[in-house]
């Protein structure tokens, strides 16, 4: 931690330190630590710890089985969580879904999934990006035709993160064509079992296929599964989007991060020493060092401010300035592994040395999903333009 | 953690807002800088009766005991009104060394500093240490009287125009250990100063000070003798802090100005604030203020509670990150001006000034970053 | 030189070698390449150095007194001219209004004006800026009302570089107001003695009067000042812009800027060595180095190819790149320089330690004068993006 | 200077255009990384054909004469195709070796290569050696037969799929001096090499072989023994050289692509070229193509031609150069593209990981800029 901690807080830190050592798995910590593979069963199978702990929704309201920790303790257990290299968890269902469900949900709904979400039941992904519309989300054209007491879909989803392994997905769709294009647009939950679905993995640039388009020929969804009114799904999506999000800025990952690059920068020789102690070597990760101190100090300002006080683009910020530090220490850790690091792992098998060049490869998304920096740039200048 | 300012801290700042808005218009400004001292002592007068100088001092000491924050407030208050009168070097330096090294002897120095009629100066770089500020090479031999002080010092700040200038010197020989500093007062109009002042480009003053057998009592001995240099390193980190403070408070300016001046400028038939490729220079600006200032916050809640070691460290990631933050905000404001930034009669190419002389006075960035690195594992 | 060169080009060489050495002042010259102060008087008299050795116009042609070298020799003088510290040229006369005097003024303008500014016996000034008009030159408003055998001027000119020297000045000027605003522009010459100029130096922030307002009230210039058509001003203004122009990027400037703060660099201590051998700095001073002979060879390709053959935006590349690297060596000067640079030396007198400072501080407008150098980068997307 | 094509270098890349045109579709070249090999040996056969390995070598070698500008012209090509066949590995590194350190007994093997019937890999690097690719410990021990070899190499190219490999060695026991190398020729299918061949993530092939005590005979030998290493530094050159090359065509490649992409890709109402962000960073693109284009000519002009000590600064220059451009150029044109270009279904992303895999190959730009600074003054 940048600063020190008021004694309770320690203590708090010290039993979420004390719970990873005991139940997080050394080997998997390891793989994390070092970009290996990590399985779906080795996820939800860790979900499932913290599940069991009561830690898998530290932002949770209690009386839906959550943590309900305040902002500072989210931030120590993301710290620690972080440090000792446990898994991330797949964070659709409980950051992305849970929020929409708990405000706007019936109380079927959210009686229904709500726990499923809590104990990693159900795999949720999510149906927002289409192709053609990129950063101009709002341009979607996936329809969902009312015929009675159901929705009958047809379009196509791109880019959804790991639907291979999900069985549910909340998703987006145009349920009016006419008007401005953020009106006609609905929330909706699919079971991806139904048939109609099609999911098809796409290969990204490390080999792997971590996203996939899915294809929706007349899909049949009851109308229970829409989440609130008809029309006002962009309403509830973007409800999300504002809200300050702890973990957005990767402190804890990119900690990490750097302690791993300098691990692996003391074990490779230039000039006949170790790589860590060149100057002009060090000088380059001190720069992130710092960078990243600043971004911590920035995040646990925002989090101490009362709410609505800070300038109003911290969380456009924080993914700005945390994406970039991410990915320059992936390049630097790149560097170290030199043209050993240029080997591709076959997929599936361990990971050895292609760790480095496909973990850099794979960071690439980082300034492009969830809003590309350019797009985050532009709502930070708006914000400071004004009107 | 104290990360919001406190019900005090909030008053110290509303003070010293009001405070700019009413005395240090730009034009105002001006006219101070054509005074004889290129400040005004009246003004600095006002500024303690503000209780200004006397904030961050501790309450046994005379002072409000607002302390690094307080340090803070002001300087960040400085940085956004260009102020140019001597707060680093009289308060921050001078009463900073008064309050760590001094004994009772002089309390009543430290009581006309923060009434403000006694201005200070910190001569303490010199030729060869201007860079690191390492390798003091003035010497004080010991007399019968008390010392006689021979070296050179260079770019005092304010060294000219301060009225007690407080040298440091290696006590002995040529042979002297340099590790081993003391600290004496020395009357700035001794005549046997050889003493050139100057302005520098932030329109503050400087001066480079020949001592050539200076000779001072032994009443002008601040603290123990060979025991000033954690003293003077303390001063020095808190004197850092400041700037990292004061940089903010001019950045915040420049941005401000910046961008209200792309709001009304009108090019090829809308105003610049519309062109995307300036609008994300404006955000990137943005972002270098706020981290900036992240830093500037979190090295004021450091400075005086921990270790000099881990003191060292966070001291030199925050002035590293500052000079950053202060050379793209400055030079990303003039251009965004375009002529009219450039020109002497806008106060956006005196905001520039002042930063590019902040990222060049206590160490650069490299130096800095240098310093960072070596002290981190 | 980058590259090898012919025999007779080396024999070219040491030719303007043995001229630079033997007229050039040395104390001059020190002062040039220190960032010292050169009067007025002592560059006009520099200047008919040169032309009396006929070097004064290296790309004009023989028939008005022009060396009318090739591109090559050109760059070879710029080098040495460069190497050797001899002071810039003010080149408004030669570089600007001299071609537009070749191809559209009338002979009795070119019999008059050109062996005048080839002697340096007239001081020109450019007067094409305006107050609000910045980046969008067309948008200039100073008028001037066509009255039988004279034009009436009104209006302000500003940003005009040395005025407070110049006797004449080039300008253009609004003769009608109606239409596209690039038409309705005169070129015109005009006297800084007549009646109702006013020049008024405008101090920069390094404390230099470089460049001026220019105030014109009730200024009448005769018709015959006038170059070519009225209304054809902004096209002959134009004409030069989309020229090839060897010294654009600085490339001898910035060869010697690099040796000068090497020199510096030598001669400062860090960590109780020279600065220069400091490995983090000497890496930051060899990315520049190696920028400069990439924009250098950059330059030479385009010396050597078919006119017409490159990629359209070559012009502009040279001037951004160009600036660029002469401000980031201003840059690293500063930073040898330390606090000690930041003295301000007394106006008109000698420099002495604040020569790096007032340098760097001055080199801010290289970015911004001479078409900023985000017009240049708009200039080369809208040639590569193309139509 | 020759810094325009003469009519025989126009020729050589309007051939080459051709062949990439006709032969080396996106879709063509997925369906060599797919063969056993990862490449096409027909397709190499062809290149053969069209002269592309003979160009660069001397004519008294049996070669075109092209010399550097050939290799240039060839790389670029291969650049701008992504062509996968073994061009740097077997003629701009094994055809240098050859060409320089061979005596006639070998000039058979020379014409076999550009006939395109034997492939040739460079095992070089060792696992210590990476970064500075020097202090080679791979020892040859003198028999009565002929040597025996003994080492690690890593990441060599093309190692596991080509016919023959040069191997650097020290001729001796552990003490021998490693600055004295020699050159052996060993056939790949050799079964004491102990091979490990793997895709690398530009497509390409690597290995890492292991040798210990594999026999070979006297004339194994290329050139003099101990007398290798200014051949080698000279042909390493050459492949940085060749590589500087090769990465302006895969940025030209790139930039043309994201020029294309940008036109035609609609977001908000418009053509994403229409954002002003967006075209400043195709104007900065541009230009690192343009700069990184310049090193490559200016290094093929003088890698043959100048002393060592020059020819090892312009190449250092060059690579370091051309790696920040690559890694500019890469890294825009995956993001301008968007999620598309994150896939492996574009080409997009196979001209970036080629030139990721560039900045990594014969030394990376601190490598390079570090060898600059130490060998200019």
């Amino acid at each position: 931690m940048l600063l020190e901690l008021a004694p309770d807080d320690r203590a708090f830190r010290d039993e979420v330190r004390a719970f990873l050592r005991e139940r997080l798995d050394p080997s998997l910590a390891k793989r994390v630590r070092e970009h290996g593979r990590v399985s779906a069963a080795e996820l939800v199978q860790w979900q499932k710890t913290l599940y069991r702990q009561g830690w898998f929704a530290p932002a949770w309201p209690t009386e839906w089985g959550g943590a309900a920790w305040p902002a500072l303790r989210q931030y120590i257990f993301d710290e620690e969580y972080h440090a000792a290299a446990a898994p991330p968890v797949i964070a659709f269902g409980r950051d992305l879904l849970g929020p929409v469900l708990m405000k706007f949900g019936s109380d079927a709904q959210r009686q229904h999934y709500l726990p499923r979400i809590l104990a990693s039941d159900d795999w949720w992904c999510q149906g927002y990006s289409e192709p053609g519309a990129g950063s101009d989300l709002a341009s979607l054209r996936t329809t969902a035709e009312l015929r009675g007491d159901h929705y009958l879909i047809n379009g196509q989803k791109t880019w959804t993160t790991l639907a291979q392994h999900a069985n549910m997905m909340f998703c987006l769709v145009r349920t009016r064509s006419d008007g401005k294009k953020q009106e006609g647009i609905s929330f909706i939950l699919i079971d991806m079992a139904t048939p109609g679905i099609t999911v098809r993995p796409i290969t990204l640039l490390d080999g792997e296929p971590e996203v996939n388009e899915v294809w929706f020929e007349d899909v049949v969804v009851p109308v229970a599964n829409r989440i609130g009114d008809e029309g006002r799904g962009w309403t509830y999506a973007k409800h999300l989007l504002g809200h300050e999000r702890t973990g957005i800025a990767g402190i804890g990952i990119a900690k990490r991060e750097i302690d791993y690059l300098k691990e692996l920068a003391a074990s490779v020789r230039r000039h006949g020493r170790p790589l860590l102690e060149d100057r002009e070597f060090r000088s380059r990760v001190a720069r992130v060092e710092i960078e990243l101190m600043a971004l911590e100090m920035t995040n646990l300002r925002l989090l101490a401010a009362p709410p609505g006080s800070g300038p109003g683009w911290e969380v456009s910020m924080l993914k700005v300035r945390g994406t970039e530090i991410l990915q320059e220490i992936s390049e630097l850790q790149l560097e170290v592994a030199g043209c050993s690091g240029l080997e591709v792992d076959a997929p599936g098998a361990a990971r050895t040395r292609g760790a480095a060049s496909a973990r850099y490869l794979n960071l690439r998304k980082l300034s492009i999903f969830g809003g590309s920096n350019e797009i985050q740039r532009n709502i930070i200048a708006q914000q400071i333009v004004g009107g | 953690m104290e990360l919001v300012f406190n019900a005090e801290a909030t008053m110290l700042r509303d003070t010293m807002s009001r405070f700019i808005e009413r005395e240090y218009s730009f034009q105002a400004r001006k006219r101070r800088l054509v005074l004889p001292d290129g400040f005004c002592r009246d003004t600095w007068k006002s500024l303690a009766e503000l209780g200004a100088l006397a904030a961050a001092l501790p309450v046994e000491a005379g002072g409000l005991g607002a302390g690094a924050m307080g340090t803070l407030i002001i300087s960040e208050a400085c940085g956004r009104g260009l102020i140019v009168e001597p707060y680093l070097a009289t308060v921050v330096l001078g009463g900073g060394l008064l309050e760590l090294a001094a004994t009772s002897v002089h309390r009543p120095l430290l009581e006309r500093l923060t009434e403000g009629s006694c201005l200070l100066a910190f001569a303490h770089s010199e030729p060869e240490s201007e860079s690191d500020f390492g390798g003091i090479t003035t010497r004080a031999m010991e007399t019968r009287a008390g010392f006689s002080l021979s070296g050179r010092k260079n770019a005092v700040i304010h060294g000219a125009t301060a009225d007690m200038l407080i040298v440091s010197a290696c006590v002995g020989g040529a042979a002297a250990d340099s590790t081993r500093l003391s600290l004496f007062l020395v009357d700035r109009r001794d005549s046997a100063l050889q003493l050139r002042g100057y302005r520098t480009i932030d329109g503050l003053q400087a001066a480079d000070i020949a001592f050539d057998g200076v000779t001072v009592p032994r009443a002008a001995l601040l603290g123990e003798p060979g025991e000033a240099r954690p003293v003077i390193d303390h001063v020095l980190a808190r004197a850092n802090a400041a700037l990292c403070a004061e940089a903010t408070g001019a950045m915040q300016s420049l941005l401000e100005r910046t961008v209200a001046y792309l709001r009304t400028r009108q090019q090829f038939g809308q105003p610049l604030a519309r062109f995307q490729a300036l609008q994300h220079r404006m955000a990137d600006m943005a972002m270098h203020v706020e981290l900036a200032r992240s830093m500037a916050y979190l090295v004021a809640l450091q400075v005086d509670g921990v270790d000099a070691t881990a003191r060292e460290r966070v001291v030199s990631a925050a002035k590293a990150r500052v000079c950053i933050a202060a050379s793209f905000v400055g030079k990303q404001a003039i251009q965004l001006h375009g002529g009219i930034g450039m020109t002497d009669a806008l106060d956006v190419s005196h905001y520039f000034r002042r930063l590019t002389a902040i990222t060049r006075t206590l160490g650069d960035e490299a130096f800095h970053l240098d310093r960072f690195a070596a002290a981190t594992p």
